[in-house]
């Protein structure tokens, strides 16, 4: 029989026993298109080699060929799962880069979707965390809870999932009473719950067994790989870029940022659930002080850059062609470079921009902490079997649009 | 951020290296050159208790304005960001590559986590890191051609890439097995 | 004459028991839906109703795939290993007095044989697809049925021994008509280790390693399609039933009930069948998966130790008396 | 903050299976509950004023077409470059006729910055989600093809529900300096004007009086607000 | 077919045709068939990007895609239909075809979103611009990514159109 088994991978000398498994791109349990190459002995791991590159959509080099403006509106597709969080950080970036004011009230509004993204995405997280581990039940509980925030996030800006809700320089609407109020009706039932989920899985002998010991990162190994977020703080690291550098207005919220110390996939879900206690204490804190005032800055550029002053629009007509040409006024931006880091719920999420002065920016540098946490997999996999390879990749929550660009 | 005082250590500790200094926006900038840019690195993380590499990414320089006509620009640039979690300070070197010696060292032996970034390099920009241990293409196929994020290369790429090709042409031919088609054929 | 009553009675419990098996997974997707606040199927006919029947319908007329590289006879021939050995065993099952196709003496024993043959047929499916999925799905259900056939014969030893036979009726008969004379009663460790055995004998939730949809794409049957694949699925859903039937019969008092009803006999034994099921799909809905080798150590770390001091208890028990 | 784990099991939870038995309680008092599904081709989402879905060149009651200039901002601020114009000048008073407006709807990301920078108002989004197609062609709107969709719109309940003011046209809590065009549509008359949200537990009071500028700005949106 | 081509040989393929008479029973059995296969589509638990999160909110609670008697399969071989949801990249292209190779007749796809569709905001270098370049695309479903209901709508414009084939068992049985 054995004369039909051809396997596609050679076998090197001294791998003959080795058992070469290929999960993904097509793979329930890879979140997307990740691909993992596993040599396995048995069930347990001996390499494990992720492959990335099946979402890269050259998200760097067409950031040089849009407007700053526009650029916003790829942000949204980065990670997809928080894409408010991504537009804030986004906007804080070029802020710093143009030198834009932004209004105290849009930076109440920014905090708010922020951690609305964060419980979104957290929770997102959770949902398909139990679901690799087998829980299915927990996986419509939480889109449950998601659905209402999306909601809100519907109502906010019209669009459910890819927001676009900031403006260089504010946001892009303000909220009414009706959206405060549903948001204040989630943010009280949240915490209840939160709790209902944990009755599924927080206690279940099972589920302690399947995510403690498994996927152990020490301290100082976890900022070696360049782990960040709760994947880091599971470890015990406190890193948390909303207190280490405080954006939007992170200064005036009180907060704490939960750390484990085991630095294993139990220690990084405790994290992420007290983490979105924490961030449902923030919206409560955004909705009793939320401060009257505009929502956007007096010296926001216009949404057809470069804005001032002056634009110069010139329109090529050859009357038969009709085609539109748009020719750049080359306005002076400032001429530099800046790296500005945001919390997202992922990790740190930061763009480094190049300006050269044109509206356009020489070099975008996206760093996304998907892509580190990728390649830390390969660490922490080794030696683990192959069931807990899925509630690692589960457990360090990355989502390839943001990892692969 | 205040002034670190890290930057007058790095000109003290390496003056041949150390091109230029400069603060924008209250961030720190070293422009280095490449050549003992593990040493400079190991300094930072060892002496100024730099443990954290937010960022490592590669900027290609000729479209430069500010860099035009400077010479201590060259062609590529490989940008660190380094940051320390006790003592709050941040600092960005800008090591410079040139053109014809495109070529780094790694420093996967500091960061193992740079591993990636540095793949990343040089899938993108062509840089090569030396003793990197196994510096492949990242996001791209490995039968690419060229790399994307030089400037030199347009926003829709140079030619179809020889897989998409391929399978243009087999779903070309898998088209009879269509349905849709066959019932084409035979209407 | 004699054979074609038989064959009557055959055709009328396979019948029964296809219907039985389609609208199982009806109940599975509509229970389950409920338990997660959704409805489930509700628009292919009244409430869903048809939903198996379309299901079937479109499974039937599905392109068949047989791989390339599959040893294409062992690939034909699993499913029907898997089906057939499954649906013999029915014949065993008393529904009611004098309700069994072939009342044989060695009934829970011919169970056991054929459940174990049925996993030859998941073994063969996932060796002769030649995929790395189905093959690690097959080892993993080969080593589960091992393990998990031991603790599940000697958690019912216990049963034997108090009712001295291996004929299921008599078994039934043993309990009788009252509740407190069932073996749940007299025998709640075995019953335990039974019904954590029999999750893992049918590869149901959270013992489902074979077809663990998030490690094994589908397990064994990732390669197979249309009917095949059809067939694969109704074999589990029979499997349910068969054990499911026997849990009935060996703890549960079979068709005996708080009051007989006169025209249709097995209705208590269906009812407790449907109560075991209903276990089945309740379970899955709330629990999470155990991994490989967790699977394993509760099979031989706590289950059959726990069996055999039942079956040394009992012993003891029943010497006492004595 | 260290994160807190629930106390260990104790022996006799082990052995009775105390928290699987909660998760079970659980999910069997949730068969019993009520679904939340939306029955969806029956039952409609909530959708929104505002809300990004099918393109459409809003019909000028008076000249019967589409109100747009052929500015081409829209075009310029498309992200995506999925908006062409074709237009002409008029030889009589130089101003520009609109020959065909395409707006290709597969290649539109539905970022809503089209309708924002439009200083007429012509172009807009609606409620409108469901126009699955399954041929290509027919997602490719012309000019004919938008103001029928702006037709079918003003037919359709979300339109009569709340006589459509686009948020986008006019942002909620946008000074009047900032929108494109200062002669937007003037809110309706019978539309009650919300006040800006403001938090109950400020710190700084005082600046409210200087804020009370911006708290007449928008309007509301239907009944939905005004409880 | 028992409407349409009364009178004359229906051909289904080169050198197989059908007798006229025997569109009574043919007709039947094709709405039969037709109806089986739109109650029960099962499309391959497959997301690429942003619309695959949406595509998991349509099978969730508030919507539950389960009502149509969808469930999601994960192995290629067991579904009926290919939802692209999300950016199609030219790297992961090749993979997408295998993905549509391995599943059996009769097959649909739905392109779900724009960059699915058209390739989107993506115009670049390695995303491929619209998903019909290599594959048959029966449906398409704008927005980015569309909303859960809009892709149900899609999946309710795939039951209406596999409600009109005629006679595509006959090839298989």
């Amino acid at each position: 029989m054995s004369r039909k088994i051809s396997f596609n991978c050679p076998v090197q000398a001294g791998d003959e026993d080795r058992y070469r498994i290929q999960m993904g791109p097509q793979h329930p349990a890879t979140h997307g298109v990740l691909r993992v190459d596993l040599d396995l002995d048995g069930e347990i791991i001996r390499k494990c080699n992720p492959h990335v590159g099946y979402l890269h959509r050259g998200f760097e080099k067409l950031a040089e060929h849009r407007t700053y403006v526009q650029n916003l509106v790829l942000t949204d597709r980065l990670d997809y799962m928080a894409a408010m969080a991504n537009n804030v950080g986004y906007c804080e970036a070029v802020e710093k880069l143009l030198a834009i004011e932004v209004p105290q009230r849009s930076r109440y509004l920014r905090t708010m979707v922020c951690e609305m993204a964060r419980l979104a995405s957290h929770l997102l997280w959770l949902a398909t965390h139990a679901l690799d581990i087998g829980a299915m039940t927990v996986f419509l509980y939480c889109f449950r809870e998601r659905e209402e925030l999306l909601e809100i996030f519907a109502e906010l800006c019209g669009s459910r999932l890819t927001n676009t809700y900031t403006r260089l320089g504010g946001v892009r609407q303000d909220v009414t009473h009706s959206i405060m109020m549903k948001l204040e009706k989630f943010v009280d039932s949240f915490p209840s719950n939160l709790e209902e989920y944990e009755t599924l899985i927080d206690t279940n002998r099972i589920w302690l067994k399947r995510t403690i010991d498994v996927g152990t990162v020490g301290a100082d190994e976890a900022v070696g790989l360049c782990l960040t977020g709760a994947s880091l703080r599971g470890s015990g690291v406190d890193y948390d870029i909303r207190k280490h550098f405080p954006y939007a207005a992170y200064d005036f919220m009180d907060f704490e940022v939960p750390l484990g110390e085991t630095g294993d996939t139990y220690a990084r879900y405790r994290c992420r659930i007290e983490e979105m206690l924490q961030s449902n204490s923030i919206l409560r804190q955004c909705i009793e002080r939320m401060p009257p005032g505009p929502i956007i800055g007096d010296d926001a550029p216009d949404l057809i850059m470069p804005n001032k002053p002056g634009r110069k629009v010139e329109v090529d007509v050859p009357a038969q062609q009709s085609l539109i040409k748009l020719v750049e006024d080359r306005e002076t931006f400032m001429e530099g470079d800046v790296y500005v880091a945001t919390e997202v719920p992922k990790g740190e999420l930061g763009f480094y921009f190049v300006s050269d002065g044109n509206g356009t920016p020489y070099r975008m540098h996206i760093r996304s902490p998907s892509f580190l946490h990728i390649s830390a997999l390969k660490t922490m996999a080794k030696g683990s079997m192959l069931a807990d390879l899925i509630a690692i990749i589960g457990t360090l929550d990355v989502v390839l649009g943001e990892c692969d660009r | 951020m205040e002034s670190t005082g890290i930057i007058p250590r790095l000109e003290v500790s390496y003056p041949d290296d150390v091109l230029h200094s400069y603060q924008y926006c209250g961030q720190d900038v070293v422009l280095t050159r490449k050549k003992h840019i593990l040493d400079i690195c190991s300094f930072i993380r060892d002496q100024c208790a730099m443990n954290h590499l937010m960022f490592l990414c590669a900027v290609d320089n000729s479209r430069r304005k500010e860099a035009i006509g400077k010479n201590e620009y060259e062609r590529f640039e490989v940008v660190y960001q380094f940051y320390s979690m006790t003592t709050k300070h941040s600092i960005r070197i800008r090591a410079q590559v040139p053109d014809d010696d495109c070529s780094i060292e790694s420093i996967t032996s500091l960061w193992p986590g740079a591993d990636c970034l540095e793949r990343e390099c040089f899938d993108l920009m062509g840089i090569h890191f030396s003793s990197h241990p196994d510096l492949r293409r990242i996001l791209m196929p490995e039968d690419w051609k060229g790399h994307p994020l030089r400037k030199e290369y347009p926003l829709r790429g140079i030619g179809e890439w020889a897989g998409y090709e391929t399978l243009k042409e087999k779903s070309l031919e898998l088209r009879t097995f269509d349905y849709r088609s066959s019932q084409k054929g035979n209407e | 004459m004699q054979i074609l009553i038989l064959l009557i009675q055959i055709a009328i419990l396979v019948a029964v028991v296809l219907l039985h098996v389609a609208y199982a997974t009806y109940f599975e997707r509509k229970i389950i839906g409920h338990m997660q606040v959704r409805m489930g199927p509700m628009l292919v006919g009244w409430h869903g109703l048809l939903q198996p029947i379309a299901d079937g319908i479109k499974s039937f007329f599905k392109e068949d795939i047989i791989p390339d590289q599959a040893d294409k006879s062992l690939f034909l021939a699993a499913p029907i290993i898997c089906l057939a050995a499954m649906m013999v065993s029915l014949s065993v099952l008393p529904f009611a007095k004098g309700w069994a196709l072939a009342d044989i003496n060695v009934g829970l024993l011919f169970i056991f044989a054929m459940s174990s043959l049925a996993s030859y047929g998941i073994i063969l499916a996932g060796w002769a697809s030649n995929s790395k999925y189905t093959l690690l799905g097959g080892i993993r259900s080969m080593a589960q049925v091992i393990s998990y056939e031991i603790a599940i014969g000697l958690s019912l030893v216990g049963v034997m021994m108090l009712s001295g036979t291996l004929n299921l009726s008599q078994i039934v008969e043993a309990q009788g008509n009252s509740f407190f004379g069932m073996f749940i009663i007299s025998q709640p460790v075995a019953f335990f280790v039974f019904f954590i055995a029999m999750l893992a004998e049918t590869n149901r939730v959270p013992f489902d390693l074979p077809e663990a949809e998030t490690e094994l794409v589908s397990g064994y049957i990732t390669e197979y399609s249309g009917m095949r694949y059809a067939m694969f699925f109704m074999a589990e859903y029979i499997g349910m039933f068969v054990m499911a039937s026997i849990g009935v019969v060996c703890f549960l008092g079979g068709w005996y009930g708080p009051f007989a009803v006169p025209l249709f006999p097995p209705i208590w034994f269906i009812l407790k069948v449907y109560f075991i099921m209903f276990l089945f799909i309740w379970i899955r809905a709330t629990l999470p998966r155990y991994r490989y080798d967790q699977l394993m150590a509760i099979g031989w770390k706590l289950l059959i130790p726990l069996s055999l001091g039942n079956i040394f208890i009992t012993g003891l028990a029943m010497t006492l008396a004595q | 903050m260290k994160i807190q784990y629930k106390p260990k099991r104790d022996l006799l939870e082990t052995i009775i299976h105390l928290e699987i038995l909660q998760g079970l309680a659980l999910t069997l008092k949730k068969l019993f509950s009520k679904p939340i599904t939306r029955e969806y081709p029956g039952e409609m989402p909530p959708v929104y004023p505002g809300f990004r879905g099918q393109h459409a060149l809003v019909r000028d009651p008076v000249s019967g077409t589409s109100k747009c200039i052929a500015c081409l901002r829209c075009s310029q601020a498309c992200p995506a470059r999925c908006i062409r114009v074709k237009y002409h000048i008029d030889e009589s008073n130089g101003s520009r006729i609109v020959d065909n407006y395409e707006i290709e709807a597969l290649r539109c990301v539905y970022c809503g910055y089209c309708v924002e920078v439009c200083p007429v108002n012509a172009v807009t989004m609606t409620d409108i989600f469901e126009y699955s197609s399954t041929d290509r062609q027919s997602l490719h709107f012309d000019k004919e093809r938008l103001l029928e969709n702006w037709d079918h719109f003003t037919k359709s309940d979300s339109y009569e529900r709340q006589s459509y003011v686009n948020p986008l046209w006019r942002p909620r809590g946008f000074p009047k300096s900032r929108l494109t065009a200062s002669s937007r549509e003037s809110v309706p008359k019978n539309r009650k004007i919300e006040k800006q949200f403001t938090g109950t537990k400020l710190g700084i009071k005082k600046n409210n009086k200087e804020a009370g500028g911006y708290n007449n700005l928008y309007p509301t949106h239907g009944e939905k607000n005004a409880h | 077919m028992g409407q349409l081509n009364e009178n004359d040989l229906v051909k289904i393929k080169d050198g197989v045709s059908f007798i006229p008479g025997a569109s009574a029973l043919v007709g039947p059995l094709n709405r039969i068939i037709n109806w089986g296969r739109a109650g029960s589509i099962w499309p391959v638990t497959f997301g690429l990007a942003c619309c695959a999160i949406e595509m998991m909110v349509a099978g969730s609670s508030t919507n539950d895609l389960d009502r149509f008697g969808i469930i999601f399969r994960a192995s290629p071989r067991q579904a009926d239909c290919l939802i692209l949801a999300g950016t199609i990249t030219k790297k992961m292209a090749p993979v997408i075809r295998r993905v549509y190779d391995q599943m059996p007749e009769p097959r649909y796809v739905l392109a779900m979103g724009s960059c699915a569709c058209s390739g989107g905001l993506f115009d670049t270098y390695a995303v491929v611009q619209g998903g019909d370049n290599f594959l048959p695309v029966d449906v398409y479903i704008p927005g980015c990514p569309p909303r859960p209901e809009a892709l149900i709508e899609g999946l309710i414009t795939l039951q209406k159109k596999i409600n009109q084939e005629q006679g595509r068992w006959s090839q298989l049985v």
